[in-house]
């Protein structure tokens, strides 16, 4: 599942309740890999106020819904979640959050690296920073 | 035709607008788009995606398409 | 922190509760990676009721915290959590709970793999599988 | 001199208790413990712990100490 929003979130709590809700894995899977991208109030030295996170609606969830494909045709896992951040985005709150559940856990470690990558790499989001010298894009890793 | 031309982050405030809408006489190609609509050279690193596709700057262009242009990723 | 225990416990509780307890780290960290292991109800083929896990009280703990300490040492993590079971373990229980803080991404993420994998190598758990065919001990990967 | 010898999950079924106390007059190997305390051959893959860190069969034991026998391990 990939949800693409402007919503704040608790990445445990979403875990929990898409776990709660999902049926018929209990006790199929043995591995559950999981990142959370967090916003830091320092970057690079100075002081980062908030951030606003722009993206290319449509394109990003059928990108991220692809990357998910892949990293299932890749690794044997039996599911994905991305979910991802857009808008004003505060220090501490989550940016990202996926997790990849599979049998063993090098195919769920595998996956979800492979997503989190890809995503860093083409996933259309751009940040914006605003410190105390004012707005400026993010550049790229 | 018409092409549905959209800007994302700094190149959507390069050029001061998010998007233009191209009525085109012949088929072009990305790059035609770009000088057609946004009349300026493209900044270095200028990503391009095609119906929500990324694509290239030689992609040939159908009438309906939506062609969009942005600067390198930041998410996650 | 290392806990070992005999409780069942929900993995993205104690994530929740760990870091809500926390202090000092909030906005100071951007990725945080996870790996959970989870009992499945089928293994190689047939059927698992249940599982009991035990292990070497003392050694498990002073080996767990070593490992956290190398992992802190080799990249930058600013914090680890290690929660393993033990005991009698039902089919959907998890049986272990990694998670690493850092201020990027690919240390929290190599952190946590190197975690799981020298547990997985080293720590002095054993697992006894009870099935349809009695009790049974299970073979090192 | 006193020993406590620890068997752990296939060794310990192996040999039918989880411990003993080995008196030893002398300064001995985990080798020589083994040997002392379980009466019959080490199963392959025997791993060694002696106070709770990982050892081996060479190690010289001192008075006091710990010593475990167990299988490799399986946890995670």
């Amino acid at each position: 599942m990939v949800i693409v929003s402007n919503e704040t979130f608790q990445p445990w709590q979403v875990l929990a309740d898409y776990e709660r809700e999902r049926v018929g894995l209990g006790g199929q899977y043995g591995a559950t890999a999981v990142f959370v991208g967090t916003m830091r109030s320092l970057n690079q030295g100075h002081t980062v106020e908030a951030m606003t996170l722009e993206h290319y609606p449509g394109m990003t969830e059928k990108y991220l819904a692809r990357v998910c494909e892949e990293a299932a045709g890749k690794w044997e896992v039996m599911d994905c979640f991305v979910r991802h951040r857009y808008g004003r985005i505060l220090p501490d709150e989550s940016i990202v959050l996926i997790a990849t559940w599979s049998q063993h856990r090098k195919q769920a470690l595998a996956a979800c690296q492979y997503i989190i990558d890809e995503l860093k790499i083409r996933a259309p989001f751009w940040k914006q920073e605003v410190t105390d010298r004012g707005h400026s894009w993010v550049s790229p890793e | 035709m018409s092409i549905r031309v959209r800007y994302f982050a700094s190149i959507r405030e390069l050029l001061g607008r998010d998007e233009d809408v191209l009525d085109a006489a012949s088929e072009m190609t990305v790059t035609e788009v770009w000088q057609q609509a946004a009349q300026c050279e493209a900044p270095a690193n200028t990503l391009v995606a095609v119906n929500e596709e990324f694509s290239h700057w030689k992609q040939a262009i159908d009438d309906g398409d939506e062609v969009a242009f942005f600067p390198p990723v930041t998410g996650g």
